[in-house]
Formats: C-alpha cells, structure tokens, sequence
C-alpha cells in the first residue's frame, strides 16, 4: 500500500516537474479566427485574410451595458487583418508578427477563396487547411469573384459577426453550399469535380434603429450562386438560377427550394411550390463505347402560394400542376446540365463516381480521360413530381363564387 | 531503511495493578481501598448504612453521581435494605451474617439487572459506567445493581442525513437506546450484538451487530479480530476504531463508510454486513463499504422508484461533474478551446478578457473560497452559520465578478461543483474533495490528456481497493450486470429479488418471485 | 536543462530503488535483487544517453533489415 | 475473470491496399486471428498451470527454452513500448504538437507500470470498465456522425482485386495476433474450461469494434481521403455535427485511445514482468516492473524518430516480425510437442 502511495506520488511529482506548460494557452492568448480568406495577388503571392473575434466585445454580464449584441453595439466586434506571402503559412508568420496574440484557427467557419485563386489553382492553398491539427472539415469552403479580403470586412446586422452569419446561412441550405471535408474529397476523387458555393458581398437592406442618425446603406455577405472546377481551376460560375438545377443533380439536395410555375387555367397566374422532398437516380449505361446516362428526378412538393383560382380538390387538377412542375424541374436541370456538360465540359455532379461503381472495369480504362468522355455522354432525364400538400387551403377564396 | 517511526513503538497503556486484586471480606478493608483508588473522584458517592434485618451487617453503596438512577437505587435499594422488612418473609427464617449476601441478592434487592463482582476491577469498571456496587460487610464479593440512568440526548431527526420521506429517528450517544432502534426495526433473535470494550482508559463499549444467517460468517470473524487487535487508550468516536482497521490506511478513500440513520443501518445488516456501534458517538459504522453507497440514499427505497430511478443517474452525474468540472473547465480554457461551440468560446472570451490571473488561478481562489464557506457555515454558531455562507457566498461571487476578479463562467463551474457534492453522500464525497484539487492542478499543467491519465490511476487505484475482502467498486468492478440495478438506477422492489452477490452468498433471496402486484383478474 | 533533466532522472532512479530495494533486503531475496539491478542498469543504460541526447541506435534498424524482402512487397504503391 | 485483450487500432493503413474493402481485410484477418489463438491456447491447455515460459524449456529443452523466453520477453517489451509510442504521438501530433513526447510517454507508462503493480486481477477488473466504455462511445461515435455518412463511399465491393486484399490483411492479421499474449494469461483464468469459446467471444468483440471504426470511417471519408489521414477516427469525429450544438468531440477518440493503450501497455509489461521473472526463477515479479517500465519509456522514445517512420515500420515490417512469434514460432512448437507427445491430453 504505500509502494502505492509513493507511485501515486511520482506521478504527481513527474506531472508537476517535467510537463511544465508547453501547450498551454490561455484564453485571453489566443487570436479567435472566426473567417478566413485567401487572395492570389496580382504579383502572384498568396494574401492570407483572417477575420479575428475582438472577445471584449462578446462579453456579457460584468461588463456593463446589457447583454449579448446590445453591448456590442458602438465597439467593433471583429478585426480583419491581412498579410502576403509566398504560401499560406508564409503569410500567417507575417501576421503573427502584427497580431500580439496566437493565432487560433480552430473556431474558423468559413473559408473564403477568391477568383484569382480558385482560376489558378486551389489545391496548393488547401494542403495547409488539411495539415493543421485545429483546422476542421465542417468550415464552410466559399469562392468569390470580389476580393476576399473585401469579403470578410463587412459585418451582419443580425449575427455577432459576418463569417459566423454566413456559416449559418449555410448550414440552413438555402443555396448550394460545401463543407471543407467534401471539398476535398471531390478534389482527391476522379469521377467529380469539385462546385464551391459562390458568395459575394452586396447591398443588402437598411439598418433602422433609435439613435442612428442617418440610415446606414450596409452590406452583407450572400450566397449568390455557384462556382464550377475542373480539377482544382475554377472555370465557371453558375448563377442562383443554374444553381438551382446544379442542386436537383448533386444528391437531390433541394429540401425547401422554391419552384414557381405559370397557372395551368388562367394564363399570367403563377403557382408557387416548394419542395419537400427531392431524390435523384443516376443509372449510368455503358454501350459500345457510348455512355448513356438517365436521370430520374423524383420530388414532393407542396403548394405554398396561388395567384389563380385553381381548385386543388379536383384530381386532374393536381395531375396537371405535377406535370408543369415535372416540366419546370427539367427545364431548370437541363440548363444546367448544358451549361456545365456543354460549356464548361467537366463533370461537376458525380457521374463518374456513379459510373465507378456500376462499371468498375470500364472505369479504370476511362478514369484518366473522364471529363472528354462526360462531355459527349447522352444524358436522359425523366422528372416524376408528387403533390403532397397544399398547405390551409385546397383552393384560394375567390370573389366570383 | 528509514522507518524511524517504526522503531518508537508505543509502549501501550499500564496496566494497574490493583484491576485482579480479590475483594476483601472486611467492608472497611475495601473501603479504604476504595477510597484510595477513587480518590478525587468528586462525583464519586459512597454511602454507608445498616441492614434493616441485621444491625450488625454494614452495607456501602457506591455509585457515580450523574450515572446511575438515583431514585431507583433510594428507593428499590436503600429504602428496601435500611428501612423495609421484606414482609413475605417466614417468620421461623433468621437470617446470618453467612446468609447475608444471597439473601440480598434473592430477596432484598428490587433492581431488574443484577451482576456479582469479586475483583476490584470489576466493582469500579461497573461502577465507571453508572451501575451501583453494594458492598457487604463480611463477603468477598458485591452485588451490581444495574440502576444506570443519566441524561442523554432525546432521539431525534438526523442531522446528516435528511430525508423527506422515512423514518426520522436517529442513532444517540448511549449505546443501549442505539441498539434498541435495531432491535425494534429488526424483531428477531437473528438479530445479534455482541459487545466488545476497547479502550485502556475509557472502556467504551463496541457494539458488533449483524443478522446471523445472512452475513457471511467469515465477516463477523474478520470484524471481530480486527477490532481485537486494537489496543489504544481511548475510543471516543467511531472513527478512531474506522481508522484502525481499515484495509487500505494510505489511501484517501474510506472503506468504512458511517451513518447515524437507523434505517439505513438495518437495511445494510439486511443486506449482509457488519454495523459496529461505538459508545458514545451516533456515527455508526458499517462494513464493508462499497463505492456505490456514495450514489444511495434511503430514501431511494422508500419513493417511487421511477423518479428515484432518474435521481440515481443524476447523482451519477453530479459524482461526475463534481470530481471533473473544474479540471475540465481549465482543461478546456487553456489547452482545448476548439472543444467549445464557438458562441461559448467567444463569451467565455470576453468574460475573461479582464480578468488578471490564469485560469487556473481563478479557479483555484474560487473553489478555496467554496471549501472555506462551507467549513464556516458547519464551525459558525448554528444560527449565523448558514447567513454567514449565503452571504458569503453572495457577497464574494457577485463582488469578484463585478471587481473582474473571476470570470462569471468559472464562478457557475465552481458553484455547480459545489451544490452537485450536495447529492451524494457527504462521507463518500470527502476524499473527492480532496482529490478535485490535484486534479485541477493536473489538468492545467497537462490539459485533457493528463486528466483522463490521472482519472485512469484514480480508477487504478479504486480497482484496487477492498473493503473487508469485497472489491471496493464492485458491482461494477468486478462486473456484475445484474446487480447493476440497485447502482445505476433503483429497480422496483419486486425486482430487487436478491441481495447482493457477494456479501449475502449466505441467503440470497430477499422475498418470493413474483411479487410484482397484477390485477386481481391475473393473479395464480 | 541537461542538468535539470539529468537530475530528474536520477530523482526517478533514486525513487525507484527506494520503493524496491528494502523489501528485498528485508526478505533476503538476493535472486530478484539481482535481476532487479540488472534491468535497472539497462533501463540507465537506454534512458541516460537520451537525456545527454546521444543517438543510440534504434533496434527497429535491425528487424527492419532482418525483415526488408517481405517488407517492400507491402509498401503501397 | 473475463479476460480480453483490447486490441483497439487506427484503421489507416489496410484502407491504402484495400481502399474501400478495408472492412472486408479485418473479417479475413480475424479468421486469422482465431488460427493463431486456436494454436496458442491448445498449446496452454496441454501444459496446464504453466505459462508460456514455463514451457517453452520443457518443450526445447532447458536453454534453447530460456532463450526462446527471452525473445518473447523482448517481444512483450517491445509491443508495449510501441503501443505506447502509438497513443502518445497521436496526441502529440494531433493535440499537443508543443509538448515533448516522452512527457506522454512517461506519463502512459507510469499508468501502465501502476496497472500492473496492482496485478493481475486489478488489470482484469478495469479492461472490465473499460472495454465496454470504448464499445460504447465507439457506438456512439459511429451513430452520430452517421448524417455525415454515404453509402456509395464503401461502393463498389472487390474493386481492388486479391493480391491488395491479402496484402491488407496480414497488418491487422499482427494486430490479432497478440492475442499471442494469452499464452501467459491461460493459467490464470478462472474458467480454463470455456477458454476457446471466451477467446473467440473476445476477438469478436474486437472485430466488431474495429469494423464499427473502419466502416464509420470509410463511409465518412471515402478510401482516397482515408488513406490519406494519419488519424482517420479523429478526423472523422472531427465531421460530426448535430444540430450546430453536437460537435467537437475529439475527445471520445482520445479517450478511447488513452484507456485501451494503457490497458495493453499495462498487460504486455505485465507479461514481460512475469516472463523474465519466471524465466530467472524468481518468487515475484514486482520488483521487476518498473525497471521494465523505464526501459520501455526509453524505448518507445528511442525506437522510431518520427511518426511517419512508425507508421511505416507498423505497416510493413512489423507485420512479418510479429507474426513470426505470434504465428510461426507457437504453431513449431505445437509440432514439436505433437511429435515428442510431451504434455497433457
């Protein structure tokens, strides 16, 4: 027992002795990056963009002032600061010499990577995010045709900060959006091309409140569309539209996407219908030689506003708003498909991967050669679409009845 | 090698001489002796009468004022012997000087307890603890009346241990009336209390208790030579005897755990073990203890086992939170902050921009101030002790925060650590307590790593442990899944068929299969 | 640091031999003794170079040598 | 007693021959596993009461036998001084990249050398508390980040071809293979009856545990991504995400990590212990522990210079020493005692 004692105590001794404090950081040490940026500058160095949280101007309680956001109001929240260098890290030593603090990145939410950068090639930025013990797969990756920098310094009416504004605009799946991990997963992957989501900074509202003299012109960060690669280069961008289809063809990822459709009896009205529930079969076919791919799109939706005076009770009815939405749906699918197959001629959706799996000895001869071969391959599409719900009402109250 | 302690071994208290020295048949001979053993024994009373029936017989009353029944022995002794006639005596029945102390003893004497005593030992060992000796002229021996009869404390609720719903009564001071609580929530001749004084000095009285039939016969055994063992000078409470055999000396865990509640002392004899009642203390002990009685109270037998069921993993929880919170805190704050959602992280942030000291710092000046209010509110007067500890408590946590002493988080972690040691068993939460310190300390020097290492050896260590030859941790170390039930949550009584394994291989069953109550259309 | 380190060191080898030795001086068991000296010495002989930061030659080497032919045929491609 | 020997391991190295039929490398090494333990535990069985070097003399002969010993006795060191070199620069690389190694490595050793202190049964009693812990948290892991999960990543199955897949399964079949260890554990089991029937339950349970960590992994990252990670569990618990309030959880992996390295740190210094102990017919073999532990400590920090050179030894060397003790050395001797008719039964 007291052998036992004493080994207790070694442990101790040892853990007080030796181990010191080498990690350590305490709290008010570290720099909290909340947004990241990457710019590729005009003499081709690589400008890193950090959004830092300022915490004094988190704290709540103690204090004084009320709490959360009220008392933040006249300090600034956030502290942008960027640096250049040769490669990521490079640029991150440089700041580290302005910024009297550690720099933290474990926090990040969004990375935001601009045109430059993304048209020259993004997989040399990226290594570092990949490399860092506190750097996360759930950041949210963005490309933006501005300038990233302009990017992150700008800040949200309703959120503490921009980056953390944007990760929530995000995870509520309004747009096309990307997380870091499966970024780099359709990097590493030779059946899909990576799509990042597109932000840009815009006008965007007033912001009105007791006080302010006059009215602030303020702008946020949206997500805006949609940005193609071939490879790690960007080549394109597809706006809110086409990335509206981009999201039907990677995944059925739609819940809660907006589909507005002309009136099936009275010519000029529109319905508007959302989505509630979108899958989509890829069926890759091989035959001498050709690839043939058909699509089916499968969707519920509801109807969630009615300019006519359609009656939703009556069967044909609802066959007829299925088929307009059927034929919607594939309009906007098919534009997409054909900008990116036809213009930009690389597989952005998968389809390799698809091919991959249910041709695998076909595949191995292809997999080098894949975008030429997606971009002659037939593409057959086939939207079902299931009316499920209409909401309160089965038909709008009319002032002829 | 440098055991310099061993070698100054106590010398153990003298013996005196005169405890085998044989009464004398002169009473004034023994009285001298008496007198000069008992000197300056101011509460000490002799009292020297005639024995009604014989003038030429001297009796002596001895007893220690405060300790015996004063009106019992003037009126069931003295009256009887000085003044009364037995009645019912044959009129032809004379009675001798030789006769004297038989009839005395048979027909004189109208006290319940009787004992002789022919050493002088014995005469002031009974007379120490509050029976009368009455010495005879011209016998060698005494007769002990058991007339005891001093104030004590009145049964009252426990004070330790507070229930809303049960039995209210808790154990006293004086050894009798603690047995008596036993014997009357147990009625039956099983039932056994085997008295045992340890003391050279004050030959408290040690209570063995058990039910004989369901304790493991080996148990009684083992207390019973352990407590043989000792030889000290005094006993005045439980916890010298707790220290004295315990199996693990150099840990800062109890194996013996204690309790002044009689229910919960009979619901453990019936589980299988030892309760040892000291004299003079209403702590007692019972054995072996297991690690699990920190997360019971009675009174999860005695609620509805559904919410008491939920009150179990509470108390789980809190056990955890307890021990771990504030070393996770600085852990977390100094070492992991990508561990934290990032909205807490940043307030957490700026609660702390301004505060001057480490976390570490921070949390060890709050988690003093705790410890210390609470040691105020159990040392003040009672009736400021506990305005003293919420004022205390108030006063400092709202000041330092608002000086930008502490950050407001570390002052919720601290207080959370503090009101969750609240639900468990004050007893078992002690070495915790002791323990939480080195932890925190251990978790700043090497965060989360060097916590979950020191949790591991703690573990280790606990694993290790035996409380009279049952593992500490049992059931879950050794594991035993089915008696999980009465740990991890309070299975219904009907369900609680069986005692546990290990302590009441003996008889294992509790009550009949089947209990669980049925409409009356499915029953049989 | 070296000093420091090498301090420590023997503080652990000190502790150690403390914890292990008396019981079995006490017990006369000579035979553990000597076994007990014997990885001692050994755990010196690795650990105290480390401390001066010499290069001992690690022991892998040689199994990895022993082993080469069957190792290549598993590295990935 | 239960005994089980933990063998809880980072799934990154079949996934790189066997890329997304990782999964399938562990079933055809667990087959493997039970071969070797079937091998080991006849051999125990016919010795009865005798651990493995207190028959490998009377199989070989009193010095062949002793020197023999020694080797596995070198071996038990050196297991546990890589199983603690594993652990500990994970954290190191992963956690704390500021802090020395041997500060985690005297730490994980101490705790192995204390385990062990406390014997056997105190050993037993606490994998007791923890493999079910490990299972549970594993489980845990694997349902919350099953949002992150896509079936496709495992698709399609045999993609790879033979030669990869059996390429892939002889690391994880070493990893088994320590079941090698139980050779010393057999005398001491309470139950020596149901020893085939526990150990095949035990492997089991590893398998599963295993299988739940590669296939979460694989589904999560895909073999590409996987085969890339040096840590690919806590780069998957690094994805998990429910509700924005549900993340962060590096911890779980840590935690498992930590416990099962310790526990099989502490067992195989505990069989190196003995083993010397037994072999130099000593009475105890505390004394002996932590010597042992510090030449494990020195070890561990000597044996590879880096990570990667660790990781490069475990995938492709190691296997071949290892499996000559764990496989070759037993199933000769088994031959041998076959042969000779020495022993029981």
């Amino acid at each position: 027992m007291k052998r036992k004692l004493f080994l207790i105590l070694l442990l101790l001794l040892i853990t007080i002795n030796i181990s010191g404090c080498w990690s350590k950081k305490e709290l008010n040490e570290i720099a909290i990056i909340l947004g990241t940026g990457v710019d590729y500058t005009k003499d081709n160095k690589i400008q890193l963009t950090y959004q830092l949280a300022r915490p004094a101007a988190f704290g709540g309680g103690g204090m004084g002032g009320g709490p959360g956001g009220g008392a933040a109001m006249n300090q600034n929240i956030t502290w942008v600061v960027s640096a250049t260098g040769d490669t990521v890290f490079d640029a991150q030593k440089r700041l580290a010499q302005q910024i009297p603090r550690h720099l933290y990145l474990g926090h990040n939410v969004v990375l935001i990577l601009d045109e430059r950068l993304c048209r020259h090639g993004v997989l040399d930025v990226i290594n570092f995010f990949h490399r860092q013990p506190l750097s996360r797969g759930t950041v949210w990756v963005m490309a933006t045709p501005q300038e990233a920098k302009k990017v992150l310094e700008s800040h949200s009416e309703l959120q503490m900060t921009s980056a953390q504004a944007v990760g929530f605009l995000a995870r509520l799946r309004t747009g096309y959006v990307l997380r870091f991990r499966d970024f780099s997963q359709d990097l590493a992957s030779r059946g899909t091309n990576p799509v990042l989501t597109q932000v840009e900074l815009k006008r965007q509202g007033v912001a009105q409140g007791p006080g302010l003299e006059k009215v602030h012109h303020h702008q946020e960060i949206v997500l805006t569309g949609a940005a193609i690669f071939k490879g790690d280069k960007l080549i394109g961008w597809l706006d809110c539209r086409e990335t509206q289809g981009l999201r039907w063809l990677l995944k059925g990822e739609v819940r809660r996407m907006g589909v507005t459709i002309p009136s099936p009896i009275c010519p000029g009205k529109k319905i508007s219908l959302e989505v509630m529930k979108g899958k989509i079969n890829i069926d890759p076919v091989y035959q001498k030689g050709k690839i043939k791919f058909f699509l089916t799109i499968k969707a519920e939706i509801d109807v969630i506003e009615q300019q006519d005076e359609e009656d939703f009770t009556r069967p044909e009815m609802i066959k007829a708003v299925e088929n307009i939405a059927a034929a919607e749906i594939r309009q906007r699918v098919k534009t997409t498909l054909d900008k990116v197959q036809g213009e930009y001629k690389v597989d952005s959706f998968g389809f390799g991967e698809a091919f991959h799996r249910k041709h695998k000895r076909e595949w191995s001869k292809l997999k080098n050669r894949w975008d030429e071969e997606f971009a002659n391959a037939q593409v057959y599409l086939t939207v079902k679409v299931k009316l499920r719900d209409t909401g309160l009402q089965g038909r709008r109250a009319s002032l002829k009845r | 090698m440098f055991d310099f302690f061993k070698r100054l071994e106590s010398p153990g208290v003298k013996e005196q001489s005169w405890r085998s020295q044989k009464l004398k048949t002169s009473l004034k001979e023994n009285l001298t002796t008496l007198h000069f053993i008992l000197a300056d024994c101011y509460d000490v009373v002799f009292r020297e009468f005639t024995f009604a029936q014989l003038p030429d017989i001297r009796l002596a009353l001895i007893y220690v004022d405060g300790l015996a029944d004063k009106i019992q022995v003037s009126n069931f002794v003295m009256r009887s012997l000085s003044l009364e006639v037995p009645p019912a005596l044959p009129k032809e029945y004379k009675i001798t000087k030789a006769q004297a102390f038989d009839f005395i003893r048979d027909r004189g004497l109208c006290i319940h307890q009787i004992g002789e005593a022919n050493t002088l030992g014995e005469v002031i060992d009974a007379v120490m603890s509050g029976d009368t000796a009455l010495l005879i002229d011209g016998h060698a021996k005494t007769i002990i009346n058991g007339a005891r009869g001093w104030e004590a404390r009145s049964i009252e609720d426990s004070k330790t241990e507070a229930v809303v719903r049960g039995p209210r009564e808790s154990f006293v001071e004086t050894l009798r009336t603690n047995t008596s609580l036993l014997r009357r929530r147990i009625k039956n001749p099983a039932l056994k209390i085997e008295i045992m004084p340890i003391g050279k000095i004050t030959h408290t009285d040690v209570a063995i208790t058990y039910i004989k039939g369901v304790v493991y016969p080996g148990l009684v055994t083992e207390v019973k030579e352990r407590l043989s063992r000792i030889e000290i000078d005094a006993v005045l409470e439980s916890g010298y005897l707790e220290e004295l055999i315990d199996d693990n000396p150099l840990s800062p865990f109890c194996t013996i755990n204690h309790t002044d509640r009689a229910d919960k002392v009979a619901a453990l004899l019936l589980e299988g073990r030892v309760a040892i009642i000291t004299d003079g203390t209403p702590y007692v002990l019972t054995v072996p203890t297991l690690f699990n009685e920190i997360i019971q109270s009675p009174e999860d037998y005695y609620q509805r086992y559904f919410f008491y069921s939920l009150i179990r993993l509470i108390r789980i929880a809190a056990l955890i939170i307890f021990l771990t919170a504030p070393a996770s805190y600085v852990a977390l704050l100094t070492f992991h902050q990508e561990m934290l959602p990032t909205a807490l992280l940043l307030s957490i942030a700026g609660q702390r921009e301004a505060v001057p000291f480490p976390t570490l710092v921070e949390v060890l000046i709050m988690d003093l101030t705790f410890e210390i209010l609470r040691e105020a509110g159990i040392r003040m007067p009672q009736p400021v002790g506990q305005a003293v500890s919420i004022v205390g408590a108030l006063v400092i946590g709202e000041a330092s925060v608002k000086a930008g002493l502490v950050a407001p988080a570390t002052v919720i972690v601290v207080a959370l650590t503090g009101i969750a040691s609240f639900t468990l068993c004050y007893s078992g939460t002690l070495p915790l307590r002791l323990i939480k310190f080195p932890l925190t300390m251990i978790a700043a020097f090497t965060g989360l790593f060097g916590l979950i290492c020191s949790l591991i050896i703690l573990i280790t260590h606990l694993a290790s442990l035996r409380s009279f030859g049952i593992p500490f941790l049992y059931p879950v170390m050794p594991l035993s899944p089915a008696e999980l039930k009465d740990v991890v949550v309070r299975a219904p009584w009907w369900a609680l068929l069986t005692r546990p394994h290990l302590l009441g291989k003996e008889n294992l069953h509790r009550m009949k299969t089947g209990l669980k109550p049925r409409p009356p259309g499915e029953r049989k | 640091m070296v000093q420091t380190l090498i301090f420590l060191l023997n503080l652990v080898f000190l502790i150690i031999i403390y914890l292990e030795v008396p019981p079995l001086v006490k017990n006369k068991r000579w035979r553990e003794l000597i076994a007990f000296a014997v990885f001692l010495w050994l755990g010196m002989v690795l650990s105290v170079p480390l401390v001066l930061g010499f290069d001992l030659p690690s022991p892998t080497k040689a199994i990895e040598a022993i082993f080469k032919p069957l190792a290549n045929w598993l590295k990935p491609s | 007693m239960i005994y089980a020997t933990l063998i809880l391991f980072i799934p990154q190295n079949t996934v790189a021959h066997a890329k997304q039929d990782a999964w399938l490398s562990f079933l055809i090494a667990f087959a493997g596993g039970v071969l070797i333990s079937l091998v080991v535990i006849n051999l125990s069985l016919r010795f009865p009461g005798k651990t493995l070097f207190e028959y490998l003399p009377l199989i070989l002969g009193r010095w062949p036998g002793k020197i023999i010993g020694f080797f596995y006795v070198w071996l038990f060191i050196h297991f546990c001084a890589l199983v603690d070199r594993e652990y500990c620069s994970t954290i190191v690389a992963a956690f704390m990249p500021e802090t020395p190694l041997v500060v985690f490595l005297i730490h994980g050793t101490t705790m192995s050398a204390y385990i062990t202190y406390c014997g056997l049964e105190v050993l037993a009693r606490i994998n007791q508390l923890f493999l079910p812990l490990n299972a549970g948290l594993l489980t845990i892991l694997f349902a919350l980040a099953t949002p992150e999960m896509k079936v496709a990543n495992i698709l399609p199955v045999f993609d790879t071809g033979l030669l990869p897949l059996v390429k892939s399964t002889i690391t994880p079949l070493s990893w088994f293979g320590e079941i090698i260890t139980l050779a010393v554990i057999v005398p001491y089991l309470a139950e020596q009856k149901n020893v085939y029937r526990l150990t095949i339950k035990a492997l089991f349970f590893v398998l599963v545990l295993i299988e739940i960590a590669t296939v979460g992994v694989l589904l999560v990252f895909g073999p590409t991504l996987t085969s890339s990670y040096f840590f690919p569990v806590l780069s998957g618990t690094k994805m998990i995400n429910i509700a924005n309030f549900i993340e962060r959880l590096e911890i779980i992996p840590i935690v498992i990590w930590i416990t099962s390295g310790t526990v099989k740190g502490a067992l195989f210094l505990w069989a190196a212990a003995l083993g010397s102990s037994q072999l130099l017919g000593l009475k105890d073999y505390r004394p002996l522990i932590l010597p042992l532990a510090v030449i494990v400590t020195s070890l561990s920090y000597l044996l590879h210079p880096s990570i990667i050179d660790l990781l490069n030894f475990l995938t492709q060397t190691f296997p071949f020493y290892a499996l000559t003790f764990e496989f070759g050395i037993p199933f000769l001797l088994l031959i041998i005692v076959l042969i000779k008719g020495s022993g029981k039964k």
